[in-house]
């Protein structure tokens, strides 16, 4: 009698318009009841020709396009995208710039962890945390609209130093909210890491073993999930890093196996400490002196080529730059993180159930704005 | 270690994969043949003293006679890179797929053919990823026009 | 023997009448039950109307609470006007049927739902007066509609005609399948400590001095667990965080009621509520001593209740008593939902079948034993 | 918002040769009557006299539910996405407004906020999220990019510049991205705009939303 029922896997979309998918991502699933048998990520949804309009516009006018790639991290990708500029020209970057730019970066990463600190208790059906992220992320947004106006698209980091110097008010204001975040931390893993139903969510779902990380190219928490000590900051130190002193988070499988969600998310709550750390630590040795290097109002780049790596809340951010002597660049390709990230869900998301495929994809972190460019 | 050792290695192991070495940009690179990519990838991720056990990005560059494909990649375990590069003609653009070395060649191979239009020869899936399937044309070719309406929204801008 | 509310109702519209001049008693007596028992039930349908309004507002206000914000404020004091404008709004707006959708099961499916939640507050007593219909069989009765509940929900997920609504119908079979038979056990539990299974008769039981005259102090330790093992089955059975997978937002959408708008949408909202209250009322009916204060009664002079010196007073104690022993636990629920994350199908059916229903067994065995023993 | 052209009155119908009769005059020998005659007429041509007892109260309920119930559908699409987030968030709580259920589904939600770059292999599902959603819906445009490309506009090929070209949209805010508090002020615009509403434009464009005539540019 069973044996003669026939059975079907049916196939469901997720996405675009689905509450968790982060934007506009879309899952094709193939599912067999609760179980999920297969997923497929179709993405594009958000395909803004940012590599095209590089080619269109100077190098000084894509700054802003980069502040709308991972638009929750909008400060690093200014960093890296000015670095990569002064690599190719040679501009000196003032010491305090180097200083500065750092601490924006390492306050957006706060604010970018906390959001998909929100997002992901969010996922799991707790919505508490959402707000509670948010409530930090705020002041975070009104220190950097103290410090460059903006909200949400700094453009902070300008070719050859910052756009403002830091003002003692806003470092004041900084340090209040430094020492309010070692609170929050607490308070945070009180609400969510620790809750019992949260760790029976993630632990040791998605599990992502390390080779297969390094494989498929993932970097970032997800990569320092499954247990593998990388991170561009210490494995190719760039601007005031070596002087800094922070340590590399990793996974240790506290709760359940080495990468699992939990993992990729207790490392993103660690990057908090962290970061919170190493802006102590720039606001207590921030050089003085200028802020901003002379730079030509129109930048000609002679014909060259570099990638550079920085690493931002979701991983390497690369920019590959091929100049042709012009104030355009001739090709100009982006590395996202979450692009190469989300490339492994399909390999994960394999015979989980419904439920834990939105947990491994809020683990993941994707930012569809850099995804699809 | 620097470029120029891995170049060394290289050139001693598979000589005829190298075609040039250069190092006048800010990041030198490797111009290998095209034909041999996939063994350069493979060799270079097996060799004990490489281990180039990371793709970090796939380039295409459309420089009007010919493409390039460039590749980044690098290891975790030494901290080394290299950037490799195949120039491929224009109105042939196809290369050997390296997904099957690489897995995260996958999506980036994918990326270089729906906005370059370069076929990777062996990928599992080729299809378009960013664009719609029914686009036309490939976007980051420098004789690339926007299309003047796609199904029926006009492109104009206002 | 005070009679019940029908025979409140009834006497209230014999004395009206014997005003004007009308005999009451030669109307037939079937007639007469008949409009009594219209009345009660209406009454009813508005007191479920104003509580799940109520809570509709005071969810988003604790939620609002909890999470560091204010929840609607400007709508009306307090934004007490909040979940009016929201029911006018929602009652004027299109009603959809997809096209796709069976269209006569997606009609019947949101009244099966409200049928479910509403039939039992006819049995939910709120003083020893005040209840419309004093079932023998109430427990019994109350358990058995909620579960039709369930076949509504199944139906609306499956005539969406939605993937997504059916994922949620399916949910929530599973989940029934799991929560009903902990719920049963932890009823049968109170219903072996005293012997009965009219809930009026449940309450009167409990009566005494203070709270441990109540079954779950009276009957500890196997009420007490029970009372856990209920009161998480209700939550399940409600469809609230930590067990709200039917709707679960982040991952099915928003489940079986995801084709659902206008009207019948409301009637899933409200419905939500009215089970949520069901549920606290019952637990406190069973375990908490129903209409009986944690403080001595007013009119209890001697130990004993007496009902006939102030009957208006004594209801009225009894409904305060009984409404806040609901609202209580109905804000835990409220509580719960907007702290906890939310279980995967699996966990639920494993913590129902496998921590629930042998807890259940316990407690009914405990309780037999203590039965027995006295 | 309304269009009132091409429409009378009966009442009117009959009083057209009288009307007719005193527009032909010269306007310094109308009498007072006439010229009053004539401003009724006016006004009534002009809709203003719809305003009446059994509307009114009808109109002011059913705007004043419909501006305090705004219920957004879940759906950011880019950056602007977090901002509205953040307008649901502890600073500026648009739920005080009543704005802040946001449903997951279409057809529960009478409020689309478009937050963020519509992109072509976007636009057809965000005609169909808006086809899905129950009338009454509003459309807000959140920043540039969804009101006319925004950055996108001149190099990107695959950005569509602007969702009016995909559904009609009752109000544009500006910003890249928009403040939290300039999203505030959109969906205040718009609870000014659904004040205006009037249960006549239910009659007069067919009681059946499928019957009526929508608006949409493309």
């Amino acid at each position: 009698m069973v044996q003669s029922l026939k059975t079907d896997e049916i196939l469901v979309n997720m996405g675009p318009q689905h509450p968790s998918t982060h934007g506009v991502l879309r899952c094709l699933l193939k599912t067999d009841g609760e179980w999920v048998r297969e997923v497929w990520p179709y993405i594009g949804y958000l395909h803004r020709c940012k590599e095209k309009i590089a080619e269109k516009v100077s190098y000084i006018q894509f700054m802003p396009y980069t502040d709308r790639l991972d638009y929750l991290a909008s400060a690093n990708n200014n960093l890296g995208w000015a670095m990569a500029v002064e690599r190719l020209t040679s501009i000196e970057v003032p010491e305090r710039a180097v200083w500065l730019r750092v601490l924006a970066a390492e306050l957006n990463r706060i604010a970018s962890h906390l959001l998909s600190y929100g997002t992901f208790g969010m996922e799991a059906g707790a919505f508490t945390p959402f707000f509670y992220g948010f409530r930090e992320r705020e002041t975070i947004v009104s220190i950097f609209d103290q410090l460059c106006g903006a909200r949400l698209t700094y453009h902070y980091a300008r070719i050859g130093g910052v756009m403002r110097d830091l003002s003692p008010e806003t470092a004041k204001a900084i340090r209040r909210f430094l020492d309010e975040m070692d609170r929050r931390w607490v308070e945070y893993n009180t609400l969510l890491s620790d809750n019992e139903i949260f760790v029976r969510r993630t632990a040791n779902v998605g599990v992502i073993p390390a080779d297969l990380a390094i494989a498929y190219g993932l970097t970032g928490p997800v990569l320092r999930g499954s247990g593998v000590a990388h991170d561009i900051r210490k494995a190719a130190p760039y601007a005031c890093y070596p002087k800094l002193d922070f340590k590399v988070c990793v996974g240790e499988g506290l709760k359940g196996t080495v990468g699992d969600c939990w993992d990729r998310y207790w490392v993103r709550m660690l990057e908090i400490r962290e970061s919170v750390k190493i802006c102590r630590q720039i606001l207590d040795g921030l050089p003085e002196g200028p802020y901003q290097a002379k730079v030509p109002r129109i930048l000609k780049v002679l014909a060259n080529e570099a990638y550079v790596r920085t690493e931002a809340p979701r991983g390497e951010l690369g920019f590959y730059i091929i100049s042709d002597g012009t104030d355009k660049p001739w090709r100009c390709r982006i590395r996202a993180p979450s692009f190469c990230n989300l490339s492994i869900l399909n390999r994960i998301a394999r015979n989980c159930l419904v439920a834990d495929v939105i947990m491994i994809l809020g683990s993941i972190d994707v930012v569809m704005g850099e995804v699809d460019r | 270690m620097e470029a120029k050792d891995i170049c060394e290695i290289l050139m001693r192991h598979l000589p005829d994969a190298v075609r040039e070495f250069c190092i006048d940009t800010a990041d030198p690179y490797l111009v290998i043949e095209p034909t041999c990519i996939s063994d350069v990838a493979a060799f270079l991720k097996n060799h004990p003293d490489l281990q180039f056990d990371m793709l970090q990005l796939i380039t295409g560059v459309d420089r009007c006679q010919s493409f390039e494909v460039v590749y980044h990649l690098t290891s975790l375990r030494f901290g080394h890179s290299v950037t490799l590069k195949a120039m491929i003609l224009h109105d042939r653009p196809r290369i050997a797929s390296i997904a099957d070395i690489y897995p995260a060649a996958d999506w980036h191979e994918r990326e270089t053919y729906d906005l370059l239009g370069i076929v990777f020869a062996g990928h599992p899936d080729l299809r378009r990823i960013l664009l719609p399937d029914d686009w036309e044309g490939h976007p980051l070719r420098k004789d690339y026009v926007a299309p003047e309406s796609y199904h029926g929204i006009s492109n104009a801008p206002q | 023997m005070p009679g019940t509310l029908t025979d409140i109702i009834n006497y209230v519209i014999q004395t009206a009448l014997g005003v004007v001049g009308l005999d009451y008693a030669r109307v037939p007596e079937m007639l007469r039950i008949g409009a009594a028992m219209l009345i009660a039930c209406g009454a009813m349908l508005g007191y479920v109307a104003v509580v799940a309004l109520f809570f509709g507002w005071a969810e988003r206000r604790v939620a609002g609470r909890i999470q560091a914000r204010q929840g609607p404020n400007i709508v009306g004091p307090f934004g007490l006007l909040q979940l009016i404008a929201d029911a006018i709004k929602i009652l004027v707006k299109e009603d959809i049927i997809p096209q796709t959708a069976h269209r006569f099961l997606f009609r019947l499916a949101p009244i099966l739902v409200f049928m479910g939640a509403f039939a039992p507050f006819v049995v939910l007593p709120f003083s020893e007066t005040l209840v419309v219909s004093n079932l023998s069989l109430g427990v019994y009765y109350a358990l058995s509609f909620a579960a039709l509940e369930v076949v509504g929900v199944i139906m609306a997920g499956w005539a969406s005609n939605n993937k997504w609504s059916l994922y949620g119908g399916m949910r929530l079979a599973a989940q029934m399948m799991s929560y009903e038979i902990p719920m049963g056990l932890a009823v049968l539990t109170v219903a072996v400590l005293s012997g009965h299974l009219n809930l009026r008769t449940i309450v009167l039981d409990q009566q005494g001095y203070w709270i441990f005259s109540w079954n779950v102090f009276r009957g500890f330790p196997w009420a007490f667990l029970a009372m856990f093992v209920f009161y998480l089955a209700g939550l399940a059975g409600s469809k609230r965080t930590p067990f709200d997978l039917p709707e679960a937002e982040s991952e099915i959408v928003a489940g079986y009621h995801t084709e659902y708008s206008g009207m019948r949408f409301v009637i899933f909202y409200l419905s939500e509520y009215a089970t949520m209250y069901v549920v606290s009322a019952l637990t406190a009916v069973l375990f908490l001593g129903g209409w009986h204060g944690p403080i001595p009664h007013v009119l209890a002079w001697d130990g004993q209740v007496h009902w006939e010196a102030g009957p208006v007073l004594s209801a009225l104690i009894g409904m305060v008593n009984m409404i806040g022993k609901s609202f209580f636990l109905m804000f835990v629920m409220l509580w719960f939902r907007w702290t906890y994350p939310r279980v995967r199908v699996d966990q639920i059916v494993y913590l129902c079948m496998k921590v629930l229903v042998p807890l259940g067994i316990i407690c009914l065995m405990g309780a037999s034993a203590w039965a027995l023993v006295w | 918002m309304i269009d009132r052209s091409g429409e009378q009155p009966r009442v009117i119908r009959r009083l057209d040769g009288e009307i007719a009769r005193i527009q032909a005059k010269p306007p310094a020998e109308r009498t007072f009557q006439e010229q009053r005659i004539l401003s009724l007429y006016e006004q009534l041509c002009e809709g203003q006299m719809e305003r009446n007892v059994l509307v009114l109260p009808v109109d002011a309920v059913l705007n004043w539910a419909r501006a305090w119930s705004l219920w957004p559908v879940t759906f950011g699409l880019a950056c602007c996405a977090i901002e509205m987030m953040a307008a649901g968030g502890p600073k500026t709580d648009i739920d005080r407004f009543g704005a802040g259920a946001f449903r997951p589904s279409p057809r529960q939600s009478g409020l689309m906020i478009v937050a963020g770059t519509l992109t072509y292999k976007m636009a057809p599902r965000l005609r169909r999220v808006y086809d899905q959603m129950a009338e009454p819906r509003y459309v807000i445009a959140m920043g540039g990019c969804a009101i006319a490309g925004g950055p996108y506009a001149r190099h990107g090929y695959h950005v569509v510049k602007g969702v009016d070209r995909v559904v009609p949209v009752d109000v544009y805010v500006p910003g890249c991205p928009p403040r939290p508090e300039a999203l505030l002020d959109g969906i205040m615009r718009l609870q000014d705009k659904i004040r205006q509403d009037t249960i006549r434009r239910v009659w007069r464009e067919g009681f059946w939303p499928w019957k009526r005539k929508t608006s949409a540019k493309s």
